[in-house]
């Protein structure tokens, strides 16, 4: 056995372990405690699935961002929350059942097609016109830019959703914690320390997803974090829901996409065709426009519905 | 010159994995948070430094090394700040700690 | 055995673990974790058939990669919704369960509106 | 690239449409977004007449050209690029999308306008832009080709459909929207996991090119089995059906008629598109035997539990069950090429046409509840008595839309009731028929109940809380007399939904 190997027997075992305990541990806190290192292991199981942009998007949202959701209803859901379990019987039901979709996909696995598809030279061979060097970006924003523009909706429904669940007499509010008089003085620091750092970051992924791992979502999420952090310092407090600016960040970059997919009508083969010649910079036109709106749309995702009114 | 760079770069990464080790030990066996903490930052400074260091010799000169050194000081930067807020937490909810 | 079907292995355990924690567990947020859980199993898989697709010079079929980017993204967005959705179940009656047994949600609100 | 490309490269003159159907919604939900308040409102109104001017352009092209429309997003062909294709259901299921929102949006300002002059009110904000969202996602769903931008799609759907059921905002709303989303979820987790096994076996996840590359074959089971049972999670088919109820009684009216119009049958579109179009042939009689069986279940059990319910809602949730079982007869009975099965073109027809039919008529039903709802400040049955001389026209579109339900002349619902029966006696498989029969009895003494109820003299606690104008009524009506008018189509296979049914199944594999 090789050393990689080694490693990746050890990672595998230790998914695993965890993920049992995800699911068997009494107290949900800990539960996710766990959950959040499992993301960053999982991450590593990407890059050693020579799968570095998705490496990178496991680690931001799937860890990250998404631990710190589930940790922070953890908080608040405290106390009222008695593991719950369903009878042995659907118990003992459920666990042949998945057992045996376990069962199929790893047979489905272990026998791999004789001709092993893959559209890698495809995407390679049409890759040049675009300018692009990222295959991934490739996909992304051209021959399935369709996908991306329409995960994009999605995420506004999402960041749609949860004001959705606004308290009436709240709407139009503020999310997330209020300025403290005195802001928390270690959290200060790390808010004023980071975010300056944590912005050149995320330009920089942005910018170097056209031919290196890394893009719009990667970047945008940085973004998200770095606002996310100044909020809970105390430093700032989040906007109001009902702010025209909000919105419009929040809207700008699937406006753009939409737009330049548009303009493809006119000046090139159809719906988000990009004309030759200029796909790369329009591309990045799109990124930069989509970091900014996943960010502010993240961030706000993640502070939840409005908890108080705007002072007048 | 090889070799010897060789054997400093095993010598600080066993260092360092050792101090991990007892770090790690410390975080299980010590009996209240602030102990805990106090073997965890042991972990984080020491072991991941001393990591670091060995592994210097190996990459390439500046950006590599850059690199390491930024993700050794992006660790301490979070160490340090998540074990203060920590500790305070602990003060606070148990004034006699 | 090669790493790729090492982790496609990975991949069906945990959808398996996930699909079984989303059915018996009671506890809404418990039910989300293994969602997730469920969700990175299935993603891993796909990530395994983008290995195994490695040509061209890349070390994966970069389709599937980018599809799963657009997966995590859209598990997020769900995972987001449930948590708010639960935290204001939680604000509005004070209880955290979907337990069917309790008179079962069935009014239809004109009453209380 | 391959030639088995040259049904797909072969894009139409009118192709454009196909997109537009989409992008339309899409600018329609970012701008109301950024506008906002009474803005919402006017966007969509102002998306009705193009939208529907597409659907029905889309319909038109379709039906004089007697082929699929094909468009090739980006220009990049399939297994690489992504397609939209309008087959004959597509444009067919288009329409009634575009009908049935166009009806909720009119009939939903009575509902949803925004107070002049005050700050922007968070229900109409989020009411109208989820309706575009539906849309948005619907019209994919008909339109898509290629599975997973058909996932992107039903999520949307989800991410559309659950913050309507919570609208209200209360305890019992919100917890059918998580219990709904919990479901869509383990749904589209399933989806996504065939969808997954599709692409390692094929290489490709376009549909047209799929058709012509799935063999009966491990893999291939795995993934349909997986997938069905996803989107049975999300369609609500019977023993799946649990969260339901619930949650299309308790979103505001306008809400629930599309929930229970449109949105369950996305998913059920989806189930069409991958047994019939992605895998011809691949599902074997067991299966069909079984997913009717479930349909059989879902008639009878949603019939009696919407006898037994007190509260107008819940009884109209408790029939959509009811209704989705008939649907699922197409697959033992439209199953297998004509050649082989002279009597499948009444059975996909018949399956098609209770869709449509149920569509309008549930939706009319939906809203004509929510009407009565706000005249007495409740729907519990037992308390009707006079509501039929305070709102007969109301009651009327109620009636009229039961006609459809129950599988009576003239109506939508007779003829595809009729369709599937013929087809089920043809092909000996009469125990669907029995089903069919005792579900319509079943449909006629629930609606009988409502109405007996309704035109019962008063009681003593009669009384109107808030009069709604009779401009209101029309609406319902309009929708419910769709219904009706879908009963005067010939009694034969439609050649209009054959339409690309047989270009999937011909196209040469590479």
């Amino acid at each position: 056995m090789s050393m990689a190997n080694a490693f990746d027997v050890a990672l595998v075992a230790l998914l695993l372990a965890i993920a049992v305990w995800v699911v068997v541990a009494r107290a949900a806190f800990s539960a996710i405690v766990v959950f959040i290192a499992y993301g960053l292991l999982v991450a590593i199981a990407w890059v050693r699935l020579f799968a570095v942009d998705v490496a990178l998007t496991e680690a931001a949202i799937g860890s990250g961002l998404t631990g710190m959701l589930l940790l922070g209803a953890a908080a608040r859901l405290r106390g009222t929350t008695a593991s719950g379990r369903c009878g042995l019987t659907l118990r003992i039901v459920a666990a042949m059942f998945c057992a045996m979709i376990s069962l199929g996909l790893g047979a489905v696995i272990l026998t791999p097609p004789d001709v092993v598809v893959t559209l890698a030279p495809a995407a390679m061979a049409n890759l040049p016109p675009s300018g692009l060097g990222n295959p991934v970006a490739g996909v992304l924003f051209v021959y399935r830019a369709f996908d991306t523009l329409l995960e994009k909706v999605v995420l506004l429904l999402a960041l749609l959703g949860v004001w959705s669940l606004t308290p009436d007499r709240l709407w139009g509010g503020v999310p997330g914690p209020q300025v403290d008089a005195g802001p928390d003085g270690m959290l200060a620091f790390l808010a004023q320390l980071l975010p300056p750092l944590g912005i050149v970051v995320a330009v920089y992924m942005t910018w170097t997803g056209a031919d290196h791992p890394g893009g719009a979502f990667q970047g945008g999420t940085v973004l998200a974090a770095m606002w996310i952090v100044v909020i809970i310092a105390g430093l700032q407090n989040a906007p109001s829901i009902d702010q025209r600016l909000v919105r419009f960040l929040v809207v700008v970059g699937p406006a753009i996409f939409l737009g330049i997919g548009l303009a493809g009508f006119a000046l090139a083969d159809g719906f988000l065709s990009y004309p030759a010649g200029y796909a790369k910079p329009l591309i990045i036109v799109v990124e930069v426009a989509l970091t900014l709106s996943i960010g502010v749309t993240l961030g706000l995702v993640a502070l939840g519905t409005p908890q108080r009114m705007r002072r007048q | 010159m090889r070799l010897a760079l060789d054997i400093f770069t095993a010598l600080a990464v066993a260092g360092g994995a050792f101090f991990f080790l007892a770090g790690t030990v410390g975080l299980l066996r010590f009996r209240d948070t602030l102990t805990r903490l106090h073997a965890l930052t042991k972990a984080d400074n020491l072991g991941l430094g001393l990591v670091t260091l060995g592994l210097l010799p190996l990459v390439a000169w500046p950006l590599g090394a850059l690199k390491l050194i930024s993700v050794w000081l992006f660790v301490q930067l979070s160490g340090a700040i998540a074990t203060q807020l920590i500790a305070r937490l602990v003060r606070r909810e148990d004034p006699q700690a | 055995m090669n790493a790729a079907t090492l982790f496609g292995i990975c991949g069906a355990a945990l959808a398996g673990l996930g699909l079984f924690g989303l059915i018996t567990n009671s506890e809404p947020l418990r039910k989300i974790l293994a969602f997730n859980l469920l969700g990175t199993g299935t993603f891993l898989i796909f990530g395994v058939v983008a290995r195994r697709g490695a040509a061209a010079g890349l070390g994966g079929d970069p389709v599937p990669q980018a599809l799963v980017i657009t997966g995590i993204v859209v598990a997020f967005s769900a995972t987001a919704m449930a948590v708010v959705l639960l935290l204001r179940l939680f604000e509005e009656s004070g209880k955290a369960t979907l337990d069917p047994n309790e008179a079962d949600g069935a009014s239809t609100a004109e009453d209380d509106s | 690239m391959m030639p088995g490309l040259a049904v797909l490269t072969d894009a139409s003159a009118d192709g454009f449409l196909l997109p537009l159907a989409i992008i339309l919604p899409v600018a329609g939900i970012l701008s109301a977004f950024v506008l906002g308040g009474r803005h919402a409102e006017r966007i969509v109104l102002l998306l009705l007449v193009p939208g529907l001017g597409v659907a029905a352009a889309v319909f038109v092209a379709v039906w004089r050209g007697g082929r699929s429309l094909v468009y090739l997003v980006g220009g990049w062909e399939p297994p690489l690029g992504i397609a939209l294709r309008a087959d004959g259901i597509s444009a067919a299921m288009m329409a009634t999308v575009a009908v049935v929102i166009c009806a909720t949006a009119l009939f939903a300002r009575g509902e949803f306008a925004q107070p002049h002059g005050r700050p922007e009110a968070r229900a109409p904000f989020v009411f109208w832009t989820l309706l575009l969202a539906i849309w948005t996602a619907l019209n994919t769903i008909v339109l898509g080709d290629d599975l997973f931008n058909l996932y992107v799609a039903l999520e949307l759907l989800t991410f559309a459909a659950v913050p309507l059921v919570s609208l209200k905002g209360n305890a019992a709303t919100l917890k059918a929207a998580l219990r709904y989303l919990l479901f869509a979820l383990f749904g589209s987790v399933l989806y996504l996991l065939g969808t997954v096994l599709i692409y390692s076996a094929y290489g490709t996840l376009d549909i047209v090119l799929l058709s012509g590359r799935v063999h009966p074959e491990p893999v291939a089971w795995i993934a349909a089995a997986l997938m069905t049972m996803g989107l049975l999670a999300k369609t609500a088919l019977f023993p799946l059906h649990l969260w339901l109820p619930p949650a299309h009684a308790g979103a505001p009216a306008p809400g629930s008629a599309v929930l229970s119009a449109l949105v369950v049958k996305g998913s059920f579109f989806l189930i069409v598109r991958l047994w019939f179009d992605a895998m011809p042939g691949l599902m074997d009689l067991a299966a069909a035997q079984m997913l009717g069986t479930l349909g059989s279940g879902a008639i009878l059990f949603g019939s009696i539990l919407a006898l037994r319910q007190q509260r107008l809602k819940l009884l109209i949730a408790y029939s959509t069950i009811a209704q989705i079982g008939y649907l699922f007869f197409i697959f033992p009975l439209a199953l297998g090429a004509a050649t082989s099965n002279p009597w499948s073109g009444f059975a996909w027809t018949g399956g098609w046409l209770q869709l449509f039919s149920h569509a309008f008529a549930k939706a009319a039903m939906f809203m004509a509840a929510g009407l009565i709802a706000e005249t007495l400040g409740h729907d519990r049955i037992a308390q009707f008595g006079g509501i039929g001389r305070v709102l007969p026209i109301t009651m009327f579109t109620f009636g009229l839309a039961g006609l459809s339900l129950m599988g009576v002349p003239p109506s939508g619902g007779f003829v595809a009731k009729v369709l599937l029966l013929r087809a089920s006696i043809m092909e000996g498989q009469w125990w669907w028929a029995a089903a069919m029969l005792v579900g319509g009895l079943l449909a006629g003494g629930y609606v009988f109940m409502v109405l007996g109820k309704a035109f019962s003299s008063a009681s003593a606690s009669f009384k109107i809380c808030a009069p709604v104008p009779r401009s209101r009524e029309v609406l319902p009506l309009a929708l419910a007399l769709c219904a009706v008018l879908l009963g005067f189509v010939p009694l034969q296979p439609s050649n209009l939904l054959q339409i690309g049914r047989t270009a999937a199944l011909t196209v040469a594999s590479p």
